[in-house]
């Protein structure tokens, strides 16, 4: 019983977070989120290079044979980053799904040549309009590997998100592979990805907040914006362990699906109440300068309120929570 | 106490309905954030305006109705009830007017307020600076005398309107050795003006809601102070007070709100989709305080036409419609779930983004909470 | 269209306050509280000379023909001095009620030489173990006049209650009065005691929190105490005005049951959230001494509890006025 | 990461449990706050040392089995999953038995801590006064030097347990001269010294679950002294730590009520009683942040095992379980509607009692946020 990450896994973030600093910082992401920029130059080879995008395909079909909790904080980076490509639902849910399909879409996908998304939902597919494939869900819960579909471009409050809504046909080939694993990583991958986006919010809004005066001081010294920034900080620190808590019991194929399935809808309620919270106190705490295009608060702030409804909101999660305890 | 509605405020309530639904734009015009939809809003002012539904509650000789607070109040309701355009002379209406008629010379009143009432001068506000937000006596701008005219020099922000806006109502420092609420004083300003120069600001979603403006020795007439030099402050904080209470955010733009999230849920059910029972429970809630601030609304009015004045207590609805209208948005939001994210159409989207500012302008809500414990309870400032 | 009470309605409530200080001070309500007297000295006998016990009597029935708008005042300064008997029982449900029905005990009920209460919910009854009479809902709306019954003490959190588990045979006479609107008027009751309780709550916080003073500074200079208590007053504020609304609402006969008990639940879903929230505050900024038995606030504190959740909270008044708008 | 647990980890968790469940009173026994009760209380004390489960967290030599963090976890999780009483001795065990480890003499260590972990000496906190609450700084009580011994005199106040401790340990003022934090020391005093006078204090429902202490003359001897003369701050903050962390309030206490929580609405269920959507959803919340506190304790023990400190972190944790604590009981009690005001053997509503003091002592959660907001985010002071 040990619940810390290894120093491997903290030297990979480290190393993640300051490639992420490097190849994807704002202008990159405004560029992305605005269409000014297909893509964001360079990092998807550099993801590729590392081994981000094969870390969840076993060694034998070519990746590094990592799991959900090698993968977690890499996420979450991806979060404070901004990251605003589709690297959690390639990395995280369609390579393992590929992998497990022994799809041969997997190949290309892990070397970083394709792009895949995932639609595993109802709605609007996100990065419909940039990948090369989609893992989707037919019917109850069997997975399709699409290659060819029509998309018709839905613009989201986050440009980032390049939505299409999708359709295809039948022609596309089932992979055996478990829908219900693929929505709970997609699940999981996103409450890290809020984790991220709130670090981000809270980080720039202590540091805006320390240098911005108002009636001669600090309008961080006033014990309302330090209560709010707290509560921000409180709610972070109580989310954070239930995803990493997750993450060990996504990485468990012998734990019943319901288990997982309990401890993933856990972790995004929290999540999505953390980063709901951080989107309120940095914006009240920035005041009109944080509500502008041109300042880069916007860019954490749209991804936050996205990601907390997505693959479900806090209140869906707690309502599955509820029945796993038979409420 | 007496709630049942007067038969010539079931008439004027009638009057009102009818004339918006038979003159209000058959389609949706385009938004006051772009110079076409701007001066579409300008036309429909004048429609108002010809229609003497522009400013029911001023002066017949200004093209208004004299319209008590009452039927005022039910005007709100039924213009925000029949889904016509937003005002783009509000900033105006409810910022500036009161301060010409409380504070103008009456040359000043009669120059200024037609015009505002016909939308031929559509206004925005020029207070806040860089920084000068929260703490607006940090104001730097200054318009120092020469002759009959004020040279301004500086910068404002955070103007609504200001994009495309025929006058700037600015508070200046017109004594450049003055600190804090001393030397300002209460400037019209011709957008025309030479030297004045505007950019836009985009707003969270990139719609450009505010512009920033540079004054570069702009030459303003003196006729143009109002309330006097140096006593901006003081004339300022009357319209702040309106700029909280009542005239900027009355019951009606709410109520109607409500009504259209209470149909979305009811559409839902009627379609038979599943609505989560503690969704149900917040729309409700929602419901009741939107009711709660129509309530208060009343109350106020009668105390208001019994001769009361309006003090700190302004912060109360403040604070409670900002709030209300976020909630009530983000409600909307979790009701539509994950395609909540889909800015097509989404008006609840466009009406989310507008809302998350209501905490921040016309004074935080930090900044009202904290006249509420101090002036409203009498809490110790230190 | 004039929404204010009129001069008279104001002096009436000034008087009844002055009453209330004079008869009923925090010793007499602790006195009755803890058990050491079994009335509050005094008090009945000069509410009935006053006129409140009989205020919504009609003339010809020996009342004062009043009606629930002259009322509220009465029973929300009631809640302000936290009257501990069954002051809304009697006058606000059981007059009216028995008066429509044109009962025998309605005199003796006017003139102050008995108590009732009344018991429209399952469960235990206010004041069981003091009133002379009871009027009692039998089955679905009909009213019962029960003049004798069994009661089981039971011990609440507020010893001001004297709840009585009570039971009764069949024998008591029906009378022909409007359960629902009895109930009406009891949630209303309750809605306005609760604003009293709300306001008492805030001044003596706002009190105490102006004269202590730690790290050299009264505690109500911090913003976070300004804060929280700015917040009650909000809370208060626009509660209050829907439950005067309801109290025209409950006195327009005119007026359908179904307009009337949703204006009803609105008053009493925002009286019961305000009076939480000024408990909660007024126990967070009083700290310690506002935790003690010995200190006075408790005597609000614990009446804010029961009447909040007393004849339905909250989110049950939120649930009627969904119903109400087909939602 | 490693979340299955260790084979000695299950071994140990069985062994707990079982011993609990074979040894833990069969019946209710009466509330600590009466001397009865007090009695039984320390009775189980015994019972609890006897078999080893008092301090299983200390050295053996004490009366421990050594644990170490994560069992120690464990063991609370059993212990309050168990049902078993309350522990009396709980404000020595986590407040003082820390500050006697780190600060205390190899004597006061033999002296102290065998009779502490035996239920022989019940400790109550002299740390509050009534003008040094929040800000405790401000004690006024004296001890001054006279001798091998200091000559004690003040008032202390909202001291739990203090109605029937055997020993007091106090923050007193041992230079009259000094202010704020200098001069204050650390003393344990016995609670039966010449010229103690203690008076009960009732709690909100009248039970007397604290005690004012009058010191006046009392000679408490300069052995009694912890980590120095004048260096009282330092030492008791090292406590204060702890106080707001781990050792007061685990997660075991708050996983045991989450359950019971739980287990009253599938009762309801079961009996097919109607329970309210939204209620189902605080639940099912409450149930959430319980784990949450579980899993965040368990990072934090890895990082303390690793040789970290628990710092300022302490009251982001003691913010969120004393808010958690109270939403929880406040949840059970909207469950029971409108019979949750009847006390009869109501333990909800006890425990709301109990709950609401959660967020004043140890420091109010207003403290706290102060202590998150400038310690750990580091925003400036002023």
């Amino acid at each position: 019983m040990r619940f810390a990450f290894t120093d491997e896994q903290a030297m990979f973030r480290d190393t993640i977070r300051d490639l992420f600093a490097d190849l994807c910082p704002p202008e990159a992401v405004r560029a992305y989120t605005q269409g000014d920029a297909r893509r964001v130059e360079g990092l998807w080879a550099a993801l590729a290079e590392i081994g981000v995008l094969a870390a969840l395909a076993p060694r034998d079909s070519g990746g590094l044979g990592m799991n959900e909790v090698d993968l977690i904080r890499i996420l979450e980076e991806a979060g404070y980053a901004a990251v605003p490509e589709p690297l959690m639902e390639h990395a995280a849910v369609a390579v393992p799904a590929l992998a497990s399909a022994g799809s041969d879409l997997l190949e290309p996908a892990l070397t970083g040549q394709s792009t895949v998304t995932c639609a595993l939902e109802t709605g609007p597919v996100v990065a419909g309009l940039v990948v090369d494939a989609i893992v989707a869900q037919v019917g109850d819960d069997l997975l399709a590997a699409v290659t060819s579909w029509d998309a018709a471009p839905l613009s989201s409050i986050d440009g980032s998100r390049r939505l299409g809504e999708v359709t295809f046909d039948g022609s596309a080939p089932l992979i055996g592979a478990d829908a219900v694993l693929a929505s709970d990583r997609a699940v999981l991958g996103t409450a890290a990805q809020c984790i991220g986006v709130a670090r981000r919010l809270l980080d720039a809004t202590v540091e805006f907040t320390t240098q911005r005066h108002q009636f001669g001081k600090p309008v961080g010294s006033y014990q309302a914006v330090k209560h709010h920034l707290a509560d921000v900080r409180i709610g972070i620190e109580f989310a954070a362990p239930l995803v990493y808590r997750a993450a060990w019991s996504v990485s468990r194929p012998t734990l019943g699906a319901d288990t997982r399935g309990r401890d993933v809808s856990m972790a995004k309620a929290a999540a999505s109440d953390a980063v709901d919270r951080a989107c309120r106190g940095a914006l009240q705490c920035h005041g009109a300068i944080g509500y502008t295009y041109e300042y880069d608060l916007q860019l954490w702030l749209k991804r936050g309120w996205v990601l907390s409804a997505a693959y479900g909101d806090a209140r869906r999660h707690r309502k599955r929570v509820a029945e796993s305890l038979g409420i | 106490m007496n709630l049942d509605p007067e038969p010539r405020h079931v008439e004027f309530r009638h009057e009102c309905r009818e004339w918006l639904n038979t003159h209000k734009p058959t389609v949706p015009i385009a938004s006051m954030d772009t110079l076409e939809g701007f001066e579409e809003h300008r036309r429909w002012e004048r429609v108002l305006f010809d229609g003497g539904w522009s400013v029911p509650a001023w002066p017949t000789r200004y093209g208004g109705r004299d319209c008590d607070l009452i039927e005022w109040l039910i005007y709100e309701e039924e213009y925000w009830g029949s889904g016509a355009p937003g005002r783009v002379a509000a900033n105006g209406l409810s910022l500036l007017a009161p301060t010409i008629f409380n504070f103008g010379t009456s040359r000043q009143q009669d120059l200024f307020l037609p015009p505002m009432a016909s939308g031929e001068h559509i206004w925005a506000q020029g207070w806040s600076e860089p920084d000068a937000g929260s703490d607006l006596a940090a104001i730097k701008t200054t318009a120092i005398r020469d002759g009959d005219h004020y040279v301004v020099n500086g910068q404002k922000t955070w103007c609504s309107r200001g994009a495309f806006a025929d006058w700037i109502f600015c508070l200046v420092r017109t004594d450049s050795d003055s600190r804090r609420h001393d030397g300002l004083t209460y400037l019209l300003v011709p957008a025309d003006t030479e030297g004045l120069e505007r950019r836009t600001i985009g707003r969270l979603d990139g719609v450009p809601g505010f512009a920033e403006l540079f004054f570069n020795d702009c030459r303003v007439s003196v006729d143009n102070v109002v309330g006097g030099e140096g006593r901006g402050w003081k004339v300022a904080m009357a319209t702040a007070g309106s700029e909280r209470g009542l005239s900027l955010r009355s019951p009606g733009r709410f109520m109607a709100a409500a009504e259209r999230l209470t149909a979305m849920v009811r559409d839902m059910v009627d379609r038979g989709e599943a609505v989560d029972p503690t969704l149900r429970d917040e729309v409700a809630n929602i419901w009741i305080r939107t009711q709660a601030y129509r309530w208060q609304t009343y109350l106020l009015a009668a105390g208001l036409m019994d001769g009361a004045e309006i003090g700190p207590e302004a912060s109360l609805g403040k604070v409670f419609w900002s709030e209300l209208d976020l909630e009530l948005h983000a409600t909307a939001l979790r009701l539509l779930g994950e395609t909540a994210e889909v800015a097509n159409g989404n008006d609840w989207l466009d009406g989310y983004v507008f809302a998350l500012a209501g905490p921040i302008y016309a004074g935080t809500n930090e900044i009202q909470r904290n006249i509420v414990a101090e002036r409203v309870l009498g809490l110790p400032r230190r």
